[in-house]
């Protein structure tokens, strides 16, 4: 207990989280600081690419076994069963619409790469290795809940759209198409690429990483106050149980597959975390008429910090308690 | 200079239902729009800024179409396929164009 | 298509006056409005370009509004307030909209 | 508020030929303009999107000029100059604008 | 002198003022060479973030004492002077109406964040240390001269236009909340943070500065071309000359308080550079009727060269000769 | 012969062509992967810069001879001699009009940069030294190409337009004047300047080139999907054999030159590459009647893969066997 409150303790003051706080801090006094959109996506494309590079690369290095394709489809069922449980605990906890619920629930499915690549720092910090592939995994998780959403509401009556478009849209978003080309190339070329590039993609990247939450600070802080008086008591409540509850589903699978420890906090991490970059855009196809003030805001505004600064700690604390570390 | 009547439609719409909205717009027999960037604005849905967004969730684009007087009917009945169900708005000016045999 | 009468105001003026101007529309009853950015232009007071500028100093803004016509006065008084002491430019062009209940 | 009749001329040109453009808009008398930067669009030469390009060949600006209706007969002619051999496309529409001694 | 001459001539073969020579040139040339807006934005985040970050590391290591805080009002109160000697040196040395002279005052009286970073890596290259919280004395010393300025103009009866929007936007302009924000994330996080992200904000530094001052010769190169004929020769000479001036105060200060050699040093750089990014928009605002074209002109494109080729090594041999180092 | 197919495999999964392959891919599957152009253009910005500072200290390392003014001139010809046998060629193997074959003559004459660092960082990873002042070189063959191509338009009374504006977007246009510029700089500060921005423009290099070629690879991909039917077989066949046409021109010229064969290769490499970047801009105004679907398609999407692939390792083969290395 003792270690987890001091690992909290340790990783509220990193630069990471800190530049967060500055830039949701900034965001709130009604600062004038913004990151032009451009800088934003571009170091969100240098993330993406140098994290599934590196895992790529590590799974070069060590071989691949049965475990990329048994925590693939994990990961999978992860995030297609997680809706079902998030839009039963909103019709309890809140009087959200059966819309609003299911585009929620799609995004508690699927992933929060940033989330993914912070638990990373904090397992590469603590000296905790993972197995590299599950930056594939991260990858795989993407999409499936969405599907399940959709269904939710086409199974209530709501027509969610389904189209050609949005089938490659959702397979083929940028996010996924990163991670899993730079993914194999970081597989393919091997330490050799790795001493090509990582100059470029590991040196830099906790410092560009600062950057990033700065600006997602500043997005968060700004969807605040925006939308105060959207998100009930309930559905704040549910903003911090659910992460809770994937990342309880999340071990499970992790010591059904025999994951290492800190495997085993990354798809905890995963299924804890809520997308907010590919399920937003899918949702303003797919359901127009669903609420982004209230999914963004619960995704941004109240999951992300709470896995950012209590939540990857716990579910350490809780993999290793349990697997031993 | 030889003008001629022609009309300017606008249709500010999601960044993310451009492609489909484009599509239809050719399939109407549009022969030419341009897209402008959004940097922000604000409707019944709140207010919105692209600044520091990585998700093309939150931006709009604005498609401005010069055509013909005959040709609006098709086009709008077109457009209001996709934006129905969205937000985003559609105006329609009047105005004159040069070189006529390309609307 | 049913179309209505509106009016579409556009208003060119600098970027450090968006905020002001468009608190003072809302306040003005106006329900929507769209921003557009720009990159350079040229008045009485020079020629200027956003190329590789860092402070938001020398940039403008277009805002856009679609509006009832006979909201355009107070519409328009609201923004002049604004306006008056600072460079840019306002028009106002004749419309048709689709969906008038939403102005 | 006391508004005048104007013209309001909306150029859409190749980036290339933007600084061509405004020097002999500036020679035909127009005393103003404003640059909008342009994302993507579609015409008789094909779809394009300036997405990831690095060359100015592929883009285009639109240019808004507001104007006293006697003075649009020149500014057309000069424009038709610069445009003729280029794409690209011209249209013009009446407005009213506030502040009448600026144009 | 043979030593300043040597030092400046050695300063003026860096990549980082040949950069901005660069720049100029190549505008003034009408070469279509431009970077791009969010380029230069991101560019400014990145310097503003690892400069503060640096210094308030370097105030967790060497702990801070009751100079931080002198220090920091001493800083307010020459930009709040700085702006009247300049405005009454104006009224001296120009025709300027008093619009004109309060607005381009209140440049002077404030700050150029790039200027302060190129007096850094003028001491950092000669091996001379200085308070790490000078960073936090730049912060402070960017709004104080904007009231003054204001002032001077509302007592010549002319409206300067100050409302709660302008308050908050001076005061939380995007510089000041990042200078200030990254001191304490540095200052909270140390030396320990600062290995955390150092590749990122050390090494790659004086790089990004030198594309900065590449964009920053663009800017400037552009706007001399286009204010052709604005400034009188008299205005020229003040662009030289309230550096010095500026300067001269910075350096009776610096010696008041007792700061170190390389400390004063910035202290007086920052009191003889001219505001050129935070500035100019809060007199869009305040004073839209005094003339954009002479107060950029002076600040970017006559006192920022000055001080970057001549003033700094200036400077630092009148610290140098006066305190000892 | 087994040499050239080893050196070919390793340069085909390096992570370079790998990130091109992935653009290339994600592009013609309609993902919606893109680059802000922003980034796009500082990542350009940055390979010009660092590219040029390189060669410029290089230079001031190994002393200049006459060689860099000799293959100046040598290069100028090259450039104003290429688009003669390109339009040649295209008159013999397509049907394409004057006005179009002309268009694309001008882009083969000129260079694609991209290739020249791509050549750079074949020959740097193999070990293989060469003149530092090719970077000049590369600026000095940007522009006489485009002259060659209009004079072959009004011989055929075609009226490609030449006006003041155009000699001088032509002359100084951003790549030239940043090659140029950046060189001057690295060879006035020489290592010392290195020493001082190496952590920005040496380490990353490789990493910022691979998410270069990602972009690059997205616009080539977009580019062919939207110019299908575009293309005849026999302009795709040109495509092909006209950088290998370039390259042996360029190989006689460093033979004459007496170049290292390392500088061979690169003065091949540039001979065979294609502009995409100056040239089409300068077309686009001189002759708006070409289709700028075929020289665009033609130089990124066909002969830009070719040379990066298979292109420069077959260049290196020939250089190392006819000079020896
Ligand atoms: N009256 C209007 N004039 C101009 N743009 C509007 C207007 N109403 C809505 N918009 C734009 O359409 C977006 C969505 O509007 P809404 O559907 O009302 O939330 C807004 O954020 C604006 O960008
Ligand atoms: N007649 C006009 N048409 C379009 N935009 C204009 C016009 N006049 C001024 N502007 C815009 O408003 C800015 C300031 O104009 P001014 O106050 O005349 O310096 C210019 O830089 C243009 O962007
Ligand atoms: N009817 C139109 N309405 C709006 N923009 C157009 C139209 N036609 C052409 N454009 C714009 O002008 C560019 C060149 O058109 P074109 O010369 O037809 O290839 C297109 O890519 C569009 O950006
Ligand atoms: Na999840
Ligand atoms: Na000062
Ligand atoms: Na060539």
């Amino acid at each position: 207990m003792e270690n987890i409150l001091s690992l909290a303790g340790q990783n509220l003051i990193s630069p990471i989280i800190l530049s967060f706080a500055l830039g949701l801090g900034a965001a709130l006094a009604r600062s004038d600081l913004t990151i032009p959109e451009a800088a934003a996506k571009a170091m969100s494309i240098y993330l993406l690419f140098a994290i599934g590079f590196k895992g790529g690369v590590s799974v070069s290095e060590h071989g691949v076994d049965l475990g990329l394709v048994t925590t693939m489809i994990a990961g999978v069922i992860l995030s297609a069963a997680i809706p079902f449980a998030a839009f039963a605990l909103l019709r309890v906890m809140t009087r959200m619409s059966v819309v609003d619920a299911a585009a929620v629930s799609a995004h508690y499915g699927s992933i929060s790469i940033v989330t993914f690549v912070a638990g990373n720092s904090v397992l590469t910090s603590q000296g905790i290795g993972f197995e590299g592939y599950m930056v594939a995994v991260a990858a795989a998780m993407e999409a499936p809940a969405i599907l399940s959403a959709l269904w939710l509401v086409s199974r209530q009556g709501g027509g969610g759209r389904m189209d050609a478009h949005l089938w490659r849209e959702i397979l083929l978003n940028a996010s996924i198409v990163l991670l899993i080309g730079s993914f194999l190339i970081g597989w393919a070329t091997g330490p050799r690429g790795m001493a090509e590039i990582q100059a470029f993609i590991v040196a830099p990247f906790k410092g560009v990483l600062c950057l990033f939450l700065l600006d997602m600070g500043l997005v968060a802080g700004r969807g605040l106050r925006g939308s105060r008086g959207v998100l009930s008591a309930g559905a704040l409540g549910f903003g911090v149980l659910m992460p809770v509850i994937g990342a309880a589903l999340g071990l499970i699978a992790g010591m059904i597959l025999g994951l290492s420890p800190g495997g085993t906090v990354l798809l905890m991490t995963m299924a804890a975390s809520a997308s907010y970059i590919a399920v937003p855009a899918a949702m303003r196809v797919a359901l127009p008429e669903a609420n982004p003030a209230i999914y963004l805001t619960l995704a941004l505004g109240v999951t992300f910090p709470f896995n950012l600064t209590l939540g990857i700690p716990l579910y350490l604390a809780a993999a290793t308690y349990l697997i031993g570390g | 200079m030889q003008t001629h009547k022609a009309k300017r439609v606008e249709i500010i719409i999601e960044a993310v239902m451009e492609r489909r909205l484009t599509e239809v717009l050719t399939e109407a027999g549009v022969t030419g729009f341009t897209v402008l960037p959004v940097s922000g604005g604000s409707g019944r849905s709140g207010r919105w800024s692209r600044d520091g967004q990585v998700s093309r969730a939150g931006g709009m684009v604005a498609v401005v179409c010069l055509i013909r007087p005959e040709r609006v009917e098709p086009l709008l009945q077109a457009a209001f396929g996709v934006v129905e169900r969205h937000i985003g708005v559609v105006s329609v000016t009047d105005c004159e164009v040069m070189r006529a045999e390309r609307f």
